[in-house]
């Protein structure tokens, strides 16, 4: 059953083209070509799971291109870790597409939302499914488009155009690293197949550079420190985009990407050092953003960013499974906590949880699902963020880096702070908005029953009592794993005491005087800080090079013109008409040709 | 005998009065004058060389005079052309022949 | 003596219809009659010209030679005036001129120059060259009302006239320093080395300059913007096509028969002399705003072109000559459609939007203009390209580097000229009206441009001929 | 098929002549020729390729006459896998650019007179195999589209013609020279293109380096090259939708060519000698093209820019020398003559609404325009190079080449990879996005201008996905180009 995974992302690019093309006609019927699609793909993704043989394998589907002599083909790759993301992709993005079908619906681009979603659906599948880093790199642009396009969705709104397009050019930026990494890839290490990935053998710094221009490309995609900025601003976005591309997929994509390169990245361990070092400057520096967050989306952004930093911490750090683990349960129940924000902001058509409030009681179904997710999130047993963040901080905890650690053990302190200050202003407390909650229909509320039961259950598949299924699923070889129950024990405190402070400074929450952690607040000034260091100069870069075109360049073109139109005019005032001249001419002529043949003559001793 | 040499002295100060004459007078007559100078110094050339290098034949001598008619109807062409300008400008003065130019 | 009268038979033609001509003018005949009478004498020279044959003998006691150079060159010459006959024909002249004469001119002349094409003698180069030079400046003149043909007129007499006689005191040095004026004999003496130092100089010097001033060369150019402008229509392709052709014809015949003295000399001033020459011609025209003017300085630059291959010697001379019977044709169309488009005024102005008034002409100008500037692929281009080649191939890249430059500017001021008839507004005047023999004539000229351009072997191979 | 490509060549000139017969009152039957000559050219040019051995780097089709005996001028044709794809995109854009033509209603059959004569220069400078036989071709489009700018473009037409003629002419003359001194430089003297790549062992590296210098500096101005270029965004400016097509889809395109035909082969030491500071050209290309092509606030000059940009890549592919980079800038070639071909398409749709092109009078027209703002962002993504689309493999291919020459300059133009992306996004931006104001009233795009564009997003979606489509067609002449090296 293998051998069918080709098809898989075949069905959500069909449907994008029905929409695209019939998307008029069809009107609200396109979702259901959509949610079909991607349903079918979740189908054909449970039956690849189920016919996978241990360690999986690849296959061959047609040769495609051919760079300096090494050919690249259409080849797919189909192990644990493609059929682990290709089911949290299909079964996560069918349930926000049904969910997308309330949330989005009365939209005037109601259609082209589906195509788009479609697009991005058939590009993460074959992203994850590809067995070289050339044709990953193809759907990797491939899924940056679709985010860019669904961030702008909105793109009468100035906010949300230019979000869509920072989105667009800083994942770029990461992504030209990875281009970088692919072309000395092919350069030095003549393969881009993943299977080669631990067989390639070149000189140490510069695999060591073409691992860190790949890594490169998973920062720009997974938002992580520098290249973070983009995320916050993609939820200018429709909520259920945020859940599907900005929280439970596509920014994974990064974590993804390294998890399959990682036989390169431990082969060389300053690459290794490097993702941990980066992601744990990128969980911390997150997660204390999110805690003076006002919007709840952007508490959920920052929240994504700083849990994709503990996932690449975690693969910096060795532990491979457990980066995969959170990996998978984090794209679940941080899509349920979108959704339930997405829920929440549909009923009270604002996004700050400071005017919210007292939601618990109007909204039940999003209420208690919302707080699911973000126990999930907090870390808090036996949920499945328990799990798998466990899971890293072991990791963490092994690789013996002590700051690394007190970084890791930091997030999870803050993260379960942020979210219960969160959960606090939004559903309890007294109702601080003029506004009539009320509960979202069946179709939007349906989705995130299911991914509430995912984040309550999934973890176990990674618990002793499932004798660590995943972990023997994604890293056969890796042998026995065994719980740190201390470690365990460790982490389920720091979250509780995360959660406790924010219990106790619950009443600060709404009248903290904006300014006290300034820094924190503006985010490290970082968008400031590009756009002076970047964005400025650039426009004024470009200024100067297009006046530079118009006046140095042209100017010497229009200058030589100039120049031939002078010196004609000045061999036209020669003819004066006036006939002394012209005598003149005639009878210099002939003087001056005289003495110039004699002097040449006697200088050439012809006479 | 006058030796060779003075005669080709002699044109060549004629050529050059011509020549001057060409140069400096505004006069259109005047430069029809210093023309005809010119010719004579050719003509002077051509028969005191006949006589002194070739004096076999008689072609230089035959040349000069076709010189000499053909330089009178080209003076006579010469002098109906600035006749018809001096009709229509009233001067026969170089400087005035100046309607095309640049 | 009848192998001298079988020579002479064509111009014998010539002159006997000059003066039937002059007669039939005396008795009022009318113009376009005297043209056909014109052109039948032309086209019976033609016919004549076989007569000639075989080549090699000596005619007329030596004054002329009887080469394949020459009978080319007269063949040529004869097509030429053909072409100016017909353009006379075909244009507006004013209703008040005496006709009579210029056709007898024009053929009288061309006994000069038949004969100038063909001279073995010094005296015969001076004659055919003085007769030529006083028809000339009569035709120049010809319009005796018109302020600027008449000192057209004048001021070619003028600079004509010491023009000549530079020449002939230059002949009479060379009769000074060999004792013959028979070209055949100091092209010998030179070549056995009887060399005569600085006297040769400027002996030689003077005699060029005579002739550079037909061929309009720098600085001997000066009169040719102002003539050309004063002169009719028919008149300046005359003097821009014929009698210039004339000057490089008496070029190779004094200059190249004793190359190899010449040799330094023409090395060192002659690629100058070129380089000048179209340099000057280019940037003159550059700026014109009369369209007479513009092609008479475009015929200065042409002929720098002409002389920068003949600047290269021998090697150059089948190149040089290619492109006098390419410039024949174009130069001649050019001047031709020029005229037919707007007869009496010559400015710019009359040229706008006649490219869709009279598109045919307009179009057929076109070609010409673009002919002379040298694209591909009309013959224009090949022109050039021969003489780039033979620049190339004597690694003189200076000089070809210099036509290629000077061909770029060129571009400027024909395409003015099209750019007026197509790109902008008509100007308010009235429709050009064209007879056909105008259309033969351009049409004639349009077939010589493109068959020269795809067959230019027809040339090639008479060139071959008589440069061996 | 005796002459079938003579046929090729010299049919637009049939459709002219014909063009010439029909009075000039009769525009429609006047377009509807232009069209069927159009569409009869590139009907040749698919039997041309289905004919085509794509298993040999040899010529095909070889057409040999002997023109001019005594300057050893022959009138060769030919075609091998270096032109077939130009060719083929020569006749393609023609037909759509005539298709497109419909905006021109001023003067209608002139305009198509010399468009078929243009059409004619282009495929022969594809063609010839002969020297002077392709610098003739190469000279004829000079004129025409002299005149198609000067008489059908915008308000500074006549300045932009002047320079754009004088411009390339002043590098052709120079090439002119060159011809005749490789003519003379290779023993037997010829004129024929295979015989001079086959002998140019024989021309010694110093003279080499000179006329590889002027070939390029006629060549770069056509591409063009920085600081060459300035010419470009006049012309294309300046020139009427569909002369902007054909500008940027084909002509830009003689350059490259000469490059890869002419340059390369002839004087391969030149070429190795001159790589490097060729990929720095391209680099600078590539970068100032996009940084220039931000700050316009013409639609028209920001896309001209961009052609700039993507000329780059073409030339950093030719520096590259190696399989990978001629492929590559082969490639590019092809998808930029479609892709910005498009993209000049779309701005004349849009310049017909609004009668401006200036960047701030648009905004929020995906609402107005859906269609439009389909075609515009499909176009502008293939532009910027995203994967899946066909500009993406050129690009890729002619980096990957310069990255395995001079990876320090790759690494640099990734620069204007960055570049271009902003540039692309900041059109879609600031053309689709916002919110509509002022041109609310703007019909989307019509059956003709969809039927038009249809065939390029086909190209560009097929050519993204399976490269090999045109490729195939190059593999055996690139690796026989690469082995003259």
């Amino acid at each position: 059953m293998v051998n069918i995974a080709h098809f898989i992302p075949v069905f959500p690019f069909v449907a994008f083209w029905l929409n695209i093309i019939f998307g008029c006609r069809l009107g609200v019927a396109c979702a259901y070509v959509s949610v079909g699609a991607s349903a079918i793909s979740a189908v054909l993704a449970v039956l690849v799971f189920m016919g996978l043989q241990a360690g999986g394998g690849s296959y061959v589907l047609t040769p495609w291109l051919s760079v300096n002599g090494h050919p690249i083909s259409l080849g797919i790759i189909v192990d644990s870790l493609t059929v682990m993301m290709l089911l949290v992709v299909t079964i996560v993005g069918t349930l926000i597409q049904i969910y997308s079908i309330g949330y989005m619906g009365g939209d005037p681009r109601f259609t082209r939302y589906f195509a788009y979603i479609s697009l991005f659906m058939s590009s993460m599948l074959g992203l994850v499914l590809v067995d070289n880093l050339f044709l990953l790199y193809i759907f990797w642009e491939g899924v940056g488009l679709c985010s860019c396009l669904l961030v702008a969705f909105w793109y009468e709104k100035p906010a949300a155009a230019a979000a869509g397009i920072k989105a667009f050019i800083t994942t770029r930026v990461g992504d030209t690293g990875l281009l970088l990494g692919i072309l000395l890839l092919m350069s030095v290490g003549h393969s881009l197949r993943f299977a080669d990935m631990s067989v390639i053998s070149a000189p140490e710094p510069l695999m060591v550079l073409a691992a860190l221009l790949i890594f490169m490309g998973a920062v720009g995609k997974s938002a992580q420190f520098p290249l973070h900025v983009w995320l916050p601003d993609a939820m200018e976005g429709p909520t259920a985009v945020s859940a599907l591309i900005h929280a439970a997929t596509m920014v994974a994509a990064g974590v993804y990407l390294v998890a399959r390169c990682y036989p390169l990245f431990t082969a060389h361990p300053l690459a290794l050092q490097t993702v941990a070092v980066i992601g744990a400057i990128s969980a911390v520096m997150a997660a204390s953003i999110a805690c003076f967050a006002n919007d709840i989306k952007k508490v959920l952004a920052y929240s994504t960013i700083s849990q994709l930093g503990l996932m690449m911490l975690g693969l910096g750090a060795g532990g491979y499974t457990g980066g995969t683990f959170h990996l998978m349960t984090h794209a679940f129940f941080k899509a349920l906590l979108f959704l339930g924000a997405g829920s929440v902001i549909h009923a009270v058509h604002t996004q700050d949880i400071r005017a919210m409030g007292g939601l618990f009681n109007k909204m039940k179904v999003t209420s208690v699902t919302f707080i699911i997710g973000a126990l999930a999130l907090a870390g808090v047993a036996p949920l499945s963020g328990f799990w798998s963040k466990d899971e890293i901080l072991t990791a963490v905890w092994q690789h013996g880096n002590l700051g690394l650690f007190i970084a890791a053990v930091t997030t999870s302190f803050l993260t379960a702070f942020y979210m219960t200050r969160l959960i606090l202003l939004a559903f309890f407390g007294e109702s601080r908005g003029a506004h009539k909650a009320h509960e979202s229909p069946a179709v939007m509320t349906m989705p995130l029953v299911i991914l509430a039961f995912f984040a309550l259950f999934l973890g176990f598949a990674g618990s002793p009592w499932a004798h660590h299924a995943f972990q023997r699923f994604i890293a056969p070889e890796e042998g026995e794993v065994a719980l740190d129950l201390g470690m365990a024990v460790a982490s389920t405190v720091i979250a509780c005491a995360g959660i406790l402070t924010a219990f106790l400074l619950r009443g600060k929450f709404l009248g903290y005087k904006e300014g006290t952690c300034a820094l924190i607040e503006n985010k490290y000034y970082f968008d400031e800080i590009y756009d002076a260091l970047f964005v400025k100069p650039f426009h004024r870069l470009a200024a100067a090079v297009a006046r530079f075109d118009q006046v140095r360049v042209d100017g010497v073109v229009n200058g030589v013109s100039r120049c031939v139109q002078e010196l004609a005019q000045a061999s036209r005032s020669l003819q004066t008409g006036l006939v002394e001249n012209y005598l003149l001419a005639q009878a210099g002529g002939v003087f001056v040709l005289i003495v110039v043949v004699t002097l040449v003559g006697k200088l050439c001793h012809i006479f | 005998m006058i030796p060779l040499g003075h005669f080709v002295i002699l044109s060549a100060v004629l050529f050059c009065i011509g020549l001057f004459g060409v140069l400096t007078q505004r006069n259109a007559i005047r430069f029809l004058i210093s023309v005809e100078i010119i010719l004579n110094a050719a003509n002077i050339n051509l028969v005191a060389c006949n006589r002194y290098l070739a004096p076999a034949n008689a072609e230089g001598q035959v040349v000069s005079l076709f010189v000499i008619g053909v330089a009178a109807a080209a003076s006579v062409v010469g002098l109906i052309l600035i006749i018809s300008v001096y009709r229509q400008r009233k001067s026969v003065f170089l400087d005035d022949f100046n309607l095309l130019k640049w | 003596m009848t192998n001298s009268f079988h020579f002479v038979s064509a111009e014998l033609v010539l002159a006997l219809g000059a003066f039937v001509i002059l007669m039939a003018a005396v008795f009022g005949m009318e113009r376009r009659t005297l043209a056909f009478v014109a052109l039948s004498a032309l086209i019976l020279a033609i016919f004549r010209l076989p007569s000639t044959l075989p080549l090699g003998q000596s005619v007329l006691g030596g004054m002329v030679v009887n080469d394949i150079f020459g009978y080319g060159m007269r063949l040529f010459i004869l097509l030429t005036v053909v072409m100016v006959v017909l353009m006379s024909m075909a244009y507006a002249w004013p209703q008040d001129e005496d006709m009579g004469e210029f056709y007898f001119f024009i053929l009288i002349a061309t006994v000069a120059l038949d004969l100038a094409a063909c001279a073995g003698n010094l005296a015969m180069v001076y004659l055919a060259v003085e007769t030529l030079s006083i028809i000339s400046y009569v035709l120049a003149g010809y319009f005796k009302k018109d302020l600027y043909s008449t000192e057209a007129g004048v001021k070619y007499f003028l600079f004509g006239a010491l023009a000549t006689a530079l020449m002939l005191y230059g002949i009479t040095l060379v009769y000074g320093l060999y004792g013959t004026l028979d070209m055949a004999h100091i092209g010998a003496r030179i070549a056995g080395g009887d060399v005569q130092g600085p006297a040769l100089v400027v002996a030689a010097v003077l005699i060029m300059a005579g002739l550079a001033f037909k061929a309009s060369l720098v600085p001997f150019h000066m009169w040719v913007a102002d003539v050309y402008e004063g002169a009719p229509w028919p008149v300046a392709a005359f003097l821009s096509v014929t009698s210039k052709a004339l000057g490089f014809i008496l070029l190779v015949r004094i200059f190249f028969s004793n190359a190899v003295v010449m040799a330094p000399f023409w090395g060192c001033v002659a690629p100058v002399i070129a380089i000048l020459t179209m340099t000057i011609g280019n940037m003159a025209a550059f700026h014109q705003n009369s369209v007479k003017r513009m092609l008479a300085f475009s015929s200065v630059a042409q002929a720098g072109y002409i002389f920068a291959a003949m600047a290269l010697g021998q090697v150059g001379l089948t190149a040089a000559f290619f492109y006098i019977a390419v410039y024949a044709f174009m130069n001649m169309g050019a001047f031709a459609a020029a005229a037919f488009l707007s007869p009496v005024n010559a400015q710019l102005e009359a040229y706008r939007g006649l490219g869709r008034r009279a598109p045919v002409m307009a179009f057929l100008f076109s070609v010409f203009l673009l002919s002379l500037a040298g694209l591909p692929p009309l013959a224009g281009f090949l022109a050039k390209f021969f003489v780039i080649w033979t620049a190339v191939e004597a690694r003189d890249y200076i000089l070809a580097g210099a036509v290629v430059l000077n061909s770029v500017i060129g571009f400027f001021y024909y395409l003015k000229v099209i750019k007026a008839m197509y790109f902008d507004e008509q100007a308010a005047v009235h429709d050009p009206r064209i007879s056909w023999q105008g259309y033969l004539l351009v049409g004639g000229c349009v077939w010589g441009v493109v068959f020269l351009a795809i067959h230019p072997q027809a040339v090639l191979d008479i060139l071959a001929l008589m440069f061996v | 098929m005796p002459y079938f490509l003579t046929a090729i060549i010299f049919m637009p000139l049939l459709g002219a002549a014909l063009i010439a017969l029909i009075p000039a009152a009769q525009v429609r039957s006047i377009r509807l020729t232009a069209v069927a000559f159009n569409t009869a050219v590139l009907a040749a040019v698919v039997v041309l390729g289905l004919n085509f051995n794509r298993h040999t780097g040899l010529m095909q089709c070889l057409e040999d006459r002997v023109w001019i005996p005594q300057a050893g001028i022959h009138y060769t044709l030919g075609v091998d896998g270096i032109s077939l794809a130009l060719v083929f995109l020569t006749a393609l854009i023609g037909l759509l650019a005539a298709l497109a033509s419909g905006g021109i209603v001023k003067r209608v059959k002139e305009y198509f007179l010399v468009y078929q004569v243009l059409m004619t220069g282009l495929l022969g400078t594809f063609l010839a195999l002969d020297l002077v036989l392709f610098y003739i071709f190469w000279e004829a489009v000079l004129i025409p589209m002299f005149f198609l700018i000067g008489i059908w473009g915008g308000p500074r037409r006549e300045y932009a013609a002047w320079k754009f003629f004088f411009y390339t002419l002043a590098g052709s003359v120079v090439m002119l020279v060159g011809i005749l001194a490789v003519y003379f430089s290779v023993t037997p003297h010829s004129f024929n293109m295979i015989e001079i790549a086959r002998s140019s062992s024989m021309i010694p590296g110093g003279v080499q380096a000179v006329l590889f210098l002027m070939f390029f500096f006629a060549f770069a101005i056509k591409v063009p090259v920085f600081p060459f270029h300035t010419w470009l965004p006049d012309a294309h400016v300046e020139a009427p939708t569909p002369v902007s097509v054909i500008l940027a889809g084909v002509l830009l395109k003689m350059g490259t060519y000469g490059l890869m035909r002419i340059c390369v082969p002839f004087f391969p030491a030149g070429a190795v000698l001159f790589a490097f500071p060729l990929a720095i050209l391209g680099a600078v290309n590539l970068i100032y093209g996009a940084f220039a092509a931000f700050a316009q606030s013409d639609f028209k000059k920001m896309i001209a820019y961009s052609s700039v940009s993507h000329m780059g890549f073409v030339l950093l592919g030719v520096a590259a020398l190696n399989v990978t980079g001629f492929n590559g800038a082969l490639l590019e070639m092809f998808n930029h003559g479609v892709i910005t071909g498009a993209m000049f398409l779309l701005v004349g749709v849009i310049y017909d609404r609004a009668h401006t092109r200036e960047m701030s009078a648009f905004g929020g027209l995906a609402s107005v325009m859906p269609r439009y703002a389909f075609f515009l962002t499909f176009m502008s993504l293939a532009s910027l190079g995203l994967p899946g689309l066909s500009g993406f493999i050129g690009e890729f291919l002619a980096l990957a080449g310069t990255f395995f020459r001079f990876p320090s300059i790759a690494a640099v133009s990734a620069i204007g990879l960055i570049a271009l992306v902003a540039l692309f996004l900041v059109i879609i931006k600031k053309v689709l996005w916002g919110k509509p104001a002022g041109h609310a009233s703007y019909p989307d795009m019509n059956a003709v201008e969809i039927s038009v564009m249809l065939p390029l997003v086909a190209l560009t979606l097929c050519v993204g996905f399976y490269p090999q489509m045109i490729l195939q067609f190059q593999t055996y002449a690139v690796n026989a180009l690469v082995g003259l090296l």
